[in-house]
């Protein structure tokens, strides 16, 4: 789950992190509210990134132009992003600007520091970035031992190092994918501040982080409302551009099913895991979900039981069926209880591919002899 | 073989619970030698005529098990692993999806310690077919043979096993590492198991968009592989920036693309297939026999 | 520092683990306050161990019977310790008794757990009784197989298990010395619960522990007045009976210097030891410390200078012997800085000892020929 | 000699502090190899004459140090001991007094899971006289010679060093373990470090009440220790129940006694000296021949 910036710096704060001071406004004249005095800084709080290209921040000198610019702002669509709110604070007097990040590392398997001695610019365009894995239990010099490979003396190294630990116990102590801070800035004053914040909350974590529970569905800016649907009831739905809903059990076989479809011509229409171990409700919720597409021309239902009974997917599937008796389905169901999905399928007369390429043909063929859409009124 | 075969005793964390309980009757099912569970507070009870623990640490000294497969729930499973590794278990197979990545990270970081293994998590489990089961792989679609698997993916293992099956080619050992981006063997680890694995003719790998995994193995495999290793990878259309169901399923920063792993593949002397029905036609190939029906 | 019952119970409290409710009275009139019902357990709130034997620990079935207990109960002294106040608790039904605590082992260099399935006996001499070393970082299952070893099952050993994690974690968190729970009780509805409880902080730690600043003197009830007061200035006071007042630096050759007085025949009147480094200022107070003991007719100053420079000794001794020019003294000074300190002494007259035997043999044969105490009033 | 030597490289953490200042001097003008200072924030300044780094781990890459000594405030030690260990140092001497004793058993498990050594913490430190004195020993007090040294004292150490080497008796090593009931190094690692060291002919062991660190000491002696050992115990007058200066020091449950460690040192052929000046004269029997002048 992205957070965003004024949302990331809030978390900073509690952390102990400087950040300036800060004022969020929704409309242009609730500028009159800030407690500090001009120029301003005026920040689109937007999810995407290249927001200052964009033209997501400005400085006003006075009201009078914070209020122009606001309205302005508070307008602006970024990269699709549309302007949730802005982030107002004073303009800092900087002396350096760093890049300083915690994530995890894939390869080392561990969390790491990512920092770099050049700030405020996109850390993977950056030369001399340097990544640190972080033990385990974590220890103060490890901060210390960041800030000085940074090349940084003194008090500020001090401060950074600091700021560093406690970066990093934020990062744990919250679950974190990412807690970003770019830039990091040393102040003409030799103070340290978090100027831009970015911080991702790890989606399996939130059931363990009381103070996120419920953030979920607002922070899904970036999904379509049945992508922001399935994820909110634990299925994994990408909206493509095709005509055949894809619908399986496991990532892996999702994925290697839409690249066939692909591959023998078709168009997925969307890739919609269900997970494994997906019971008669929740497999007939997926179904659902596929169905609602306008564009979705076919159905392809890929089932490989491992942890996934058949059984469980048939009687979904039979419900689903009397629902919607005109959608044209290809169903391909193997694996665990096969034999009793069968007979539960008898009945309906529905046809079974039990091999996985001629089923995709099938799905593949139909969905180019489908000049119009199929009635989706539903029987019941 | 790798890994396990008949003789590893296998303890059962969280056996008494809904799905615990059912995959411990598969794998009994399957011929799996479960020792044991275990559940806290159930200590003295028996599922499917397995003795239930109160501990690994009891499980382990009453019956001498290694390896232990993990139902758990996700906030327990890092208790439930360090607990397994304390208690002296050298294999540590960890099933549960939806554990926070840090929690693993530490866990990782205990097993390498200690010099033991973990499978998983978010994974199917491992089997050695006609010998043991260990997790929820679906047994009936194995059978023993010369194709060492080993794949991110937990049902597109499945699906790739049973073309491999169909067509007349067994698996020696089939090793499911999970769908997280944090996880514990990867395939550097268990390619080398297969390579000095004289059951193991024939090496197939699979993998997913995300990540660089897929690279390093295939130099990996150019230095230090020399039996023919058959790849394929899932989300060859996967749309950029989206998350494919597994947690490390992304393509992001124009990293972790099909692409790149396909290239690193074919420029390492990784046999490429297209999708799971080519991978049996190239193993067949590798194996330049004929297949038995 | 020890804690009495009442606080420890109030800190595990706060940690989680259960303990039965309580009212904590000293005037036998506050029973009125008591909110459960009767009978009620009274409590004296004493440092000493054995206060079951001793009788404090009552059981009342009514109010009235509370009171005339109460009364009595308050005015206890056992073993030397005065009762601070009564903890008034309701009468716990109890299926089984258990021993648990956790406190850091010499030996093993490590935190363990101290159990034993047999409570509210004297650890010490009981049987069973499990040790098991805590490995860092900790793990909840560290709990379980406690609770396991101990024999318990099912619900009842989930809940020691949870009730030793917290204790661990309050051990911890708080850097006590000890957490103990005895006994711990399985009430016969299989609940657990904190019956009796006993803490030590770590002396060493309370500068990190704020809840526990300030809380030192109010605690120092098995010491005297002037140990109690040599304790807040960080000096090692302990009073013994003798007429040598013994002040040294470092706690080994103080007790050296002390063993020698006695084998050459002398009477100790006091162990001193002003530590390692300390300066002229706090070696004066140290001299005022032993010189107020009514019973010392002769100091012996032992220093090595190591850390502590001769030199600082040798300004808090011209000071002292200009305040308190009769005190008897017999001052053995080498190590750093010797030549400056005797340069600065020569003036006074005082004889310098250089080996450690004849100033011992010195001040034993002066202690013996003190036949009355020398005046002590101050020039100054 | 043991541990150290003149070529042992040395840095001090908290070398710009008032102690760590006085005593880098000190050990400089003894003639110990002190390579490095560290002071967060002070890098790149001097501390008589010597290079101050922010971190360990510049003042090792940079010196090549080995060794430690620890002057920093005691709720930075743990901390610091952790610095100075992940940087790769494997001598550890924490001379700060007062550390919670919790830090310093955390910061034992530490030491000796990568094999490193720790002297303390509240130690005097170690000094092989002639060649390098790590710690704030006053360093006249000691000469050469063949008596190695251990103590849980500092001031007392002084003193039964001041009487041997008064009596002509140098030293090959002294070891101040420290006062702590939680530190590093104890009696037996140092033991058996004299008795493979050929520069020490005979040992004193001097011990103080609380624990039973001495009992174990006197009957690891029995069986590994060939050479010599004289054994003297402080506190033999010592209260019970009070603590004596140090925070091991102390009777508890007639547990630490004075007697229980005299009776173990002769019930396992350590030689008893009740004064500090009898241990010299019990050397110059051990070793049998004329004290030098």
């Amino acid at each position: 789950m992205n957070l965003y910036e004024y949302e990331a710096k809030r978390i900073f704060e509690a952390g102990g992190i400087p950040v300036p001071p800060a004022v969020r406004i929704t409309k242009p004249e609730e500028l009159a509210k800030v407690h500090f005095g001009y120029p301003l800084t005026l920040k689109c709080q937007v999810m995407s990134g290249g927001r200052g290209k964009a033209g997501g921040i400005k400085f006003a000198k006075d009201l009078e132009e914070g209020k122009a610019l606001a309205k302005d702002l508070l307008q602006l669509v970024i990269k699709g992003s549309k302007t949730e709110s802005l982030l107002v604070e004073p303009m800092v007097s900087i002396a350096k600007e760093l890049y300083l990040a915690v994530t995890l590392d894939r390869e080392r398997g561990c969390p790491i520091f990512i920092a770099s001695a050049e700030g405020g610019i996109e850390i993977e365009s950056s030369h001399n970035v340097l990544t640190e894995p972080i033990p385990f239990p974590y220890h103060p010099y490890v901060g210390r031992n960041l800030a000085a490979k940074l090349g940084l003396k003194g008090a500020v190294m001090a401060k950074v190092a600091d700021l560093a630990n406690k970066l990093y116990k934020v990062f744990e102590s919250k679950d974190l994918d990412l807690a970003e801070i770019n830039p990091l800035v040393i102040t003409k004053g030799d103070d340290v501040l978090a100027l831009d914040g970015k911080i991702i909350i790890n989606d399996d974590s939130i059931g363990r982080q009381p103070a996120f529970k419920g953030w979920m569905e607002a922070h899904l800016v970036d999904m379509s409302p049945r992508e922001r649907r399935a994820k909110m009831t634990d299925l994994n739905l990408v909206e493509l551009d095709g005509n055949i809903g894809i619908l399986c059990n496991g990532a892996g076989l999702t994925m290697a099913t839409m690249d066939m479809v692909k591959a023998f011509g078709g168009q997925p229409g969307n890739f919609l895991d269900a997970g494994g171990g997906s019971d008669q409700k929740k497999t007939l919720a997926a179904l659902e979900l596929v169905n609602e597409n306008p564009a979705v021309d076919v159905i392809l239902l890929n089932i490989l039981g491992g942890i996934t009974a058949c059984d469980e997917v048939a009687g979904a599937l039979v419900e689903f069926m009397k629902k919607y008796p005109e959608r044209q389905m290809v169903v391909r169901l193997r694996g665990n209880n096969q034999d009793v999905a069968e007979k539960m399928l008898a009945a309906s007369g529905l046809k079974l591919y039990p091999d996985l390429e001629e089923a995709v043909k099938e799905a593949v063929s139909r969905s180019k002899n489908a000049t119009k859409k199929p009635a989706l009124a539903a029987k019941a | 073989m790798i890994l396990v075969d008949k003789h590893t005793k296998v303890v059962v964390q969280g056996a008494t619970g809904k799905m615990g309980a059912a995959h411990t009757k598969r794998m009994l099912d399957y011929g799996t030698n479960i020792v044991a569970g275990v559940t806290p507070g159930k200590g003295g009870e028996k599922i499917h005529n397995v003795p239930v623990f109160d501990t690994v640490m009891e499980a382990v000294k009453t019956t001498g098990a290694t390896c232990s497969v993990i139902f758990v729930p996700p906030y327990l499973a890092l208790d439930a692993g360090y607990e397994a590794l304390d208690a002296g278990i050298s294999l540590l197979v960890l099933i549960t999806e939806g554990i926070p990545p840090q929690d693993t990270a530490k866990l990782a970081a205990a097993v390498k310690a200690k010099g033991a293994k973990l499978i998983g998590p978010n994974c199917p489990g491992i089997i050695t077919p006609g010998q043991s089961l260990i997790g929820i792989l679906p047994g009936s679609i194995f059978k023993s043979g010369p194709v060492g698997m080993v794949s991110k993916s937990g049902t597109l293992t499945y699906e790739i096993a049973l073309a491999l099956t169909e067509s007349g080619y067994g698996q020696s050992t089939c090793v499911g590492t999970g769908g997280d981006p944090i996880k514990g063997l990867d395939y550097q680890e268990v390619l080398s198991m297969f390579e000095h694995d004289p059951a193991t003719e024939v090496i197939v790998m699979i993998g997913e968009i995300g990540g660089n995994a897929e690279e390093e193995a295939a130099a990996f495999i150019k230095k230090n592989v020399k039996k023919p290793v058959i790849g394929y990878i899932a989300g060859q259309t996967a749309p950029p920036g989206k998350r494919m169901g597994h947690a490390g399923a992304i393509i992001s920063g124009g990293k972790g693309t099909a692409e790149s792993k396909l290239e690193a593949f074919k420029a390492n002397g990784v046999r490429v297939a297209m999708t799971p029905g080519e991978v049996a036609k190239q193993v067949a190939e590798a194996i330049k026999q004929p297949a038995k029906a």
